[in-house]
């Protein structure tokens, strides 16, 4: 009896071993490909400066796609992060403006929680299915942003406008930002958390087969509000980092910047349907995207021809990484 | 902030160093290679740079304001360029970029939208930016004496007017309406009948129309951007409606021509970027320059384009 | 312990599937629970487990009534269920989905090595081997079961539901179940097991309790019980338990399907048989062994790596299913739920999806001939429960099972391949099925059949084929061979000497 | 008892009977509220004028919700409608100048047509998931169109121009327009495609589970091309009406429509996980935002709060739509 078993074991199709580890990294190389590329190609796109801009850039798209990652491993989608983020940024500003700059910052993730608390809430309890139910209450944020701005452009007094601006000098570390380490802090959290915590266990069984998780006891509804808000909180950052940037909040923070955020977490290959992926796919697929764009603005190339090389190169990408994975079994 | 500059500043400041002769780079930063105002914008640009020993590059972040950030960054980065013209889709978040590229020894022109938080004047919000601009409040303003203008032309009182406003979430946008408003209501007379959203493009506008004139039937006057007025037009037709356009496309100018509308404000776009493009290089050539320029002293009329001040004018993109 | 269930009723849409059940188990005693498909005992142990609400009902947990609103809350009590339908995450693994929810972790953070190690212990109880670092997609279906049996027994409740955990267990993976099922009631739990094997609940369980249409019939102790008596409480009349027999093939009886030289991967090795018209074949093996592969192949559901199929002399193209169906082959998936049903559309358009392109005109869907077409096949097996309009989940477990049988035989195919054709299916209509294909067979089409059950390839085929390791390793006519010596040619590990040569 | 998102599925739809079919029209009350509503409290709503108005209004909207609604019954998403939508009015340009107006608009959804099978091609051939795959390639219309125009708008001759604008002129019908007429034709035929035929079985089948209609003989992959190439064309006969109304065409036409188009297919009730929906539902969705734009242009309400009203009448009638369908009976 015992032999046998041992041979259904060697039967067994392909055990996730390293090749399997390997195919997974297609993106990874299309990545690294677009990197050698630029290095040979141009003089400055492997110069301290150049690095240290890349990272301020993919700074706040990356928080957004580290939201959008892990609520999209959850198996729900949020359209809101970008709204969240311009109503954070506006509450900070509005907060520094009454109490200061530390309770301003603090009162801008505060209210990405909230607000990303009211998106799982809604989810959870309406039943709407969360692609259209975040779409309309970003809708809503993005309205009382307005509302909140009366339309105008917000900005701490003058007199706090360089502490408000703090995250965006740059720090010890060879010039890279306050920013920029904020950024790689949340996600080096993130990551932790979907990957070694129960928690993030919880976040990939819900994703993959929901009732497979409730009948198994596992509080659906908690983990799901518990996504959203992190989800919150992560755009609130990056709404953070934007205002500190400008200098100012407005209501059209950001705008459209959802996509490509969403585009990004599923470049690196997190799946739309949930429960497979991870952090470092999204930030994968920030790289590709931030790289494609920059490459181009080193290079110099006309730029009518952009968006068509832009649209190849994620193709291509997606493409490479889908075949080295080959046949799903 | 943020960047390895000094390089940069290096190399700019040895090219300076190689005289006035010397072939400069231009790069320009539109709203969108897909806009034809940009695009007309860039014409000027290039035809002036090819006569001028320069060259020109056209970065385009199709609309989007962090892309634009990016792409200004990267510029500066790559030390290709001496004069940066900026078009910014949003004038808030391109600050700290152009900040650096004027530490990087780079000439900068705001071109159009202002640079900064302010949209009452055409100064200079970031140090050493030479401005070319169009002040929105300025605009609004002449669009609501435009408005007022159109009223008394056929001597109506109550005169019933209708703006469509841009977008509501964009703060420039709205410097803009709350100006037009300022000035219409300011008139005996006139009265704002509707403020809806009629964005920029014909589609939105002939919505806008359509349900403006199922609420206002006997509206006098409508003002809104020039796309959508160009699809209220078609709501209109036969109407007795005036128009008011908000820029100065071929076809918005002939319309104004051939009296289907009653007014556009007009800015020469082509000649704004040539001009923007003789301010950055006179600039980078050490010629001392105006820092402080409003569009509007290209135009006729000062923008105020009647049929009168249009008389003969052609207009510089298609819309 | 003594677990009071006491007046559990529940309706869907106005029409009731349970009306005030009523019984009692006891800890240290295994449970039957019977009925006819659609009967309401899904419905029932799932009310009791939490998963569904009922509408009537309450629990008494030795005398005192407890609240049970969630699968959590069931858990809490000491409840666990392992559902009809597999409930895994299929992109996890097994370690994973085996305590799900449940991981050990020290201040939120997972440890896998403690995890890995309650693995061991828990295989090493049941006898499962399972590769804890497998993903549950990659695994055969009846593997995947094996992961919701161990669940349930790593939870540690003492009150364990099982709703048909054997359905898909080869015979040698059900006597383990079965020592594990004795061992648990051993150490104090409550198990309730509903099982369409009659002969497995009289031989495990100590008491049993029959449903018919959602009422209770009677609850006695399992002694007392034959799987005669029990058929008549289920079915109210007397029915048939004996296989057909089936007509023999016809000497000068063409070859209908032909496969020669079949490989894939590692599952398919070399696989090579003949099917004459009017022959059932059957397959039999151990989990894994291969046969499904075999089936996917030859329909072309999977590319096979090398290989030709032919169906009546002729080449089928390979790696199109709808090639193969155009050529005359059918093939009943094993898994209704992943690959047979649409579960979100209706009964009909299920029924009629494999054969919409016989009853159309210039495209547009023949609606009265669909209609009656379906209604014909459903009422020709039993299909009971619910208007061919509503949503197929919404039927029990073997009624699902017959729509995709049936779903098959609309278009009568030249060839029939099923895999585990009466998976959940009831006794009563676990005879009808047999009839039909045997009639079919007689009538003329070539039926392939693989089960998990070896009495059923035994007692339907003409012909028996032994699988292991993706061969052939030994064929028996009809006759020929008791189970006991099927199961032992699946296990043994040297090349069997009667295999035909041209099987090699 | 607490009823957890599962719950649905188990408990909720029930037995389908008459009852169910009621409530299955919880979206559609949603609608006919708003339309109450706007009746009485505004003179102007119910009126011949605007009625012809909103029909006008929905067409293009509405042409690419019944492309969204089509493409994501059969599983897939379809993020490229807009951009084919401005390539194939490009095309259609171009070629009325060539050739006339009638080869230009046959042109214009030929090439709906070739690009929509693209799309499918792709999606079908390098099994990328649609999301990602028809986000890329909306990048590259979108640049092919920037080529094409240089970033101008286009336009057809002046003496083509009037017989070009066909599609806006109003017909006998009370002044309905041409465009509206178009629209309600295709939508008809694509409702019945859905409802009445095997390829509409078909898409819904590979929609609810791909995997057992490919076992069920269906090729899922011509399905799919054409389900994208249907997409196409609906994106180009809203090209059209655009370009006609316009009587012109530019590279950024209908920029973020897409969004609109699937959140209205979303809000009507078809399932963003496919197999689910049907064609009046986009409809319907339609209607609900036209309706809520319509209504606060007519009430003439200030607009900063439109937005916020907006949002939340939408979460609201997805809400009602949600629990009639919720409720147990
Ligand atoms: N969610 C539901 N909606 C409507 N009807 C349902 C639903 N769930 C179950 N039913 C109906 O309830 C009845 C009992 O189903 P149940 O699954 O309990 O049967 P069962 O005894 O487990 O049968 P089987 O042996 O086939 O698994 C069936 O007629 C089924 O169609
Ligand atoms: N316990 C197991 N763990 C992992 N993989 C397994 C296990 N058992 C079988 N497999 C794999 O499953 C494949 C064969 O499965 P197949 O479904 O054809 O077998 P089967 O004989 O039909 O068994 P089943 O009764 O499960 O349907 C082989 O590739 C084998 O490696
Ligand atoms: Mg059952
Ligand atoms: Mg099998």
């Amino acid at each position: 009896m015992t032999a046998t078993t041992a041979d259904v074991k060697a039967d067994v199709k392909a055990a996730p071993g390293r090749s399997a580890r390997l195919r997974d990294l297609g993106i990874v190389l299309g990545v690294v490909l677009i990197i050698v590329v630029l290095s040979i190609s141009t003089s400055t796109f492997l110069t301290t400066g150049n690095l240290v801009n890349l990272l301020d850039q993919a700074a706040v798209v990356g928080l957004l796609a580290t939201a959008a990652t892990l609520v999209i491993i959850s198996g729900s989608f949020d359209l809101s992060i970008t709204a969240v983020l311009a109503l954070s940024a506006i509450v900070a500003v509005a907060v520094t403006n009454v109490a200061g700059v530390g309770p301003g910052m603090i009162a801008g993730v505060l209210a990405g929680a909230v607000l990303g608390t009211i998106n799982g809430i809604v989810v959870v309890r309406i039943k709407v299915h969360s692609f259209i139910a975040t779409l309309a209450l970003s809708i809503i944020y993005r309205g009382l942003a307005v509302i909140l701005t009366a339309g105008a452009i917000v900005y701490p007094a003058e007199d706090r406008l360089t502490a408000f601006q703090a995250l965006s000098w740059p720090t010890v570390l060879g010039g890279v930002t306050a920013a920029s380490l904020l950024f790689l802090a949340v996600v080096a959290v993130c990551w932790i958390v979907l990957a070694r915590t129960t928690f993030g266990r919880r976040v990939y069984a819900i994703g993959g087969n929901e009732e497979a998780a409730r009948l198994s006891g596992i509080r659906v509804g908690q983990i799901k509000v518990a996504v959203f808000a992190i989800s919150g909180v992560c755009a609130a950052l990056g709404g953070l980092i934007l205002a500190s940037r400008g200098g100012s909040a407005q209501a059209s923070l950001a705008t459209g910047m959802e996509m490509t955020a969403i585009a990004a977490a599923v470049v690196g290959g997190t799946s739309v349907m949930g429960g497979e992926g991870a952090i470092w796919r999204g930030l994968i697929g920030v790289l590709l995207i931030t790289l494609i764009g920059n490459g181009f603005n080193l290079l110099g190339w006309d730029t009518i021809y952009q968006q068509v090389v832009q649209g190849a190169l994620i193709l291509g990408a997606v493409s490479l990484d889908r075949l080295l994975r080959g046949r799903r079994s | 902030p943020g960047s390895e500059t000094g390089p940069a500043s290096t190399t700019a400041a040895s090219q300076a160093a190689q005289g006035d002769d010397a072939q400069k780079r231009i790069a320009f930063f539109g709203f969108a290679r897909a806009n034809a105002f940009a695009v007309a914008t860039w014409n000027g640009i290039e035809e002036y740079a090819k006569a001028n020993n320069a060259t020109a590059e056209f970065f385009d972040p199709n609309f989007d304001a962090q892309t634009q950030v990016q792409q200004i960054q990267d510029a500066v980065t790559s030390k290709r360029f001496d004069v940066f013209i900026v078009q910014a889709n949003d004038g808030a978040s391109v600050v700290p970029a152009l900040r650096q590229a004027v530490a990087a020894g780079i000439t900068v022109v705001a071109e159009f939208t202002p640079v900064g938080t302010a949209y009452d004047t055409a100064d200079s919000q970031v140090p050493g930016v030479v401005t070319l601009v169009d002040v929105p409040t300025d605009n609004g303003k002449k669009l609501g004496e435009l408005g007022v203008e159109a009223c008394r032309s056929k001597n109506l009182d109550p005169c019933k007017v209708a703006y469509l406003e841009g977008m509501k979430s964009l703060p420039l946008d709205n410097a803009r309406t709350e100006a037009a408003v300022k000035a219409l209501e300011a008139a005996d007379g006139v009265e704002l009948v509707s403020r809806v959203e009629g964005g920029y493009t014909r589609e939105g506008g002939r919505k806008a129309m359509q349900d403006v004139l199922q609420a206002q039937p006997d509206v006098n006057v409508v003002i809104g951007s020039s796309q959508a007025i160009a699809g209220a037009e078609s709501v209109v037709k036969g109407k007795g409606v005036l128009l008011i356009g908000n820029g100065g496309s071929r076809q918005a100018v002939k319309a104004v021509q051939d009296g289907r509308w009653f007014a556009t404000y007009y800015l020469p776009e082509k000649s704004a970027g040539a001009k923007a493009a003789e301010l950055g290089l006179a600039k980078a050539r050490g010629q001392q320059v105006e820092e402080s320029n409003s569009e509007t002293v290209l135009a006729p009329n000062d923008g105020k384009g009647t049929k009168e001040a249009l008389a003969g004018v052609a207009g510089e993109y298609d819309e | 312990m003594r677990i009071d269930l006491e007046g559990f009723g529940k309706s869907y849409g106005g029409v009731p599937v349970l009306q005030d059940v009523s019984f009692t188990l006891h800890g240290g005693r295994v449970h039957g629970l019977l009925g006819e498909n659609g009967a309401g005992k899904s419905t029932l142990l799932k009310a009791v487990c939490g998963a569904v609400a009922p509408d009537t009902g309450r629990i008494l947990l030795d005398g005192r009534p407890i609240t049970v609103g969630s699968p959590r809350d069931a858990l809490r009590h000491g409840f666990t269920l392992i559902s009809q339908e597999l409930a895994l995450v299929p992109a996890m693994t097994v370690l994973d989905n085996v305590y799900l929810g449940r991981w050990r972790n020290r201040l939120g953070w997972r440890d896998r090595r403690a995890d890995r190690r309650r693995f061991a212990e828990l295989s090493e109880r049941t006898g499962f081997e399972l590769d804890p670092s497998a993903l549950v997609r990659d695994l055969p279906i009846a593997a995947q079961q094996q992961v919701e049996v161990l669940r349930a027994l790593a939870s540690g409740a003492s009150v364990i539901g099982m709703d048909e955990p054997t359905a898909l267990l080869t015979q040698n993976e059900t006597e383990r179940l079965m020592e594990v099922i004795r061992r648990l009631a051993a150490d104090g739990a409550a198990v309730v097991l509903i099982s369409h094997f009659l002969e497995e609940v009289l031989s495990v369980c100590d008491d049993v309790t029959v449903l018919r249409d959602g009422r209770h019939i009677k609850t006695g102790p399992a002694a007392e019980q034959t799987p005669q008596s029990l058929v008549g409480d289920m079915v109210g009349r007397p029915v048939e338990l004996l296989y057909p027999e089936p007509r023999p093939v016809r000497e000068d009886a063409p070859v209908l399907l032909s496969a020669r030289g079949l490989r894939r991967g590692s599952a398919v090795r070399d696989v090579s048989l003949d099917i004459r018209a009017g022959e059932i074949v059957g397959i039999a093996g151990l989990v894994g062994s291969g046969r499904s592969e075999t089936l996917r192949a030859i329909f072309g559901a999977d590319a096979p790596d090398a290989g030709v199929v032919e169906v009546a002399g002729r080449p089928v193209p390979a790696g199109s299913p709808a090639r193969a169906m155009k050529a005359g082959l059918a093939m009943v998936p094993e898994s209704r739920k992943d690959q047979g049903l649409v579960l979100g559309r209706s009964v009909r358009e299920n029924v009629a999806l494999a054969s919409l392109g016989s009853r159309q005109r210039a495209g547009f869907v023949r609606g009265g001939a669909e209609r009656e077409a379906a209604g014909a096949m459903l009422g020709g097996l039993d299909v009971r429960g619910s208007d061919l309009g509503g949503p197929v989940w919404t039927l029990s477990g073997g009624n699902q099972q017959k729509v995709l049988f049936g779903k098959w035989l609309m278009d009568r195919p030249k060839v029939l391949m099923v895999d585990e054709p009466t998976r959940g299916v009831d006794v009563g209509a676990k005879g009808q099925i047999h009839q039909l294909l045997v009639e079919l067979a007689a009538e003329g089409m070539a039926v392939l059949v693989v089960s998990s059950e070896v009495e059923e390839v035994l007692g339907l085929a003409h012909r028996v084929l032994v699988m292991r390791h993706g061969r052939f390793v030994g064929e028996f006519e009809r006759g020929r061979a008791t189970p006991e010596q099927v199961v032992a040619l699946a296990f043994a590990d040297t090349p069997d000497t009667e295999l035909p040569e041209e099987n090699r």
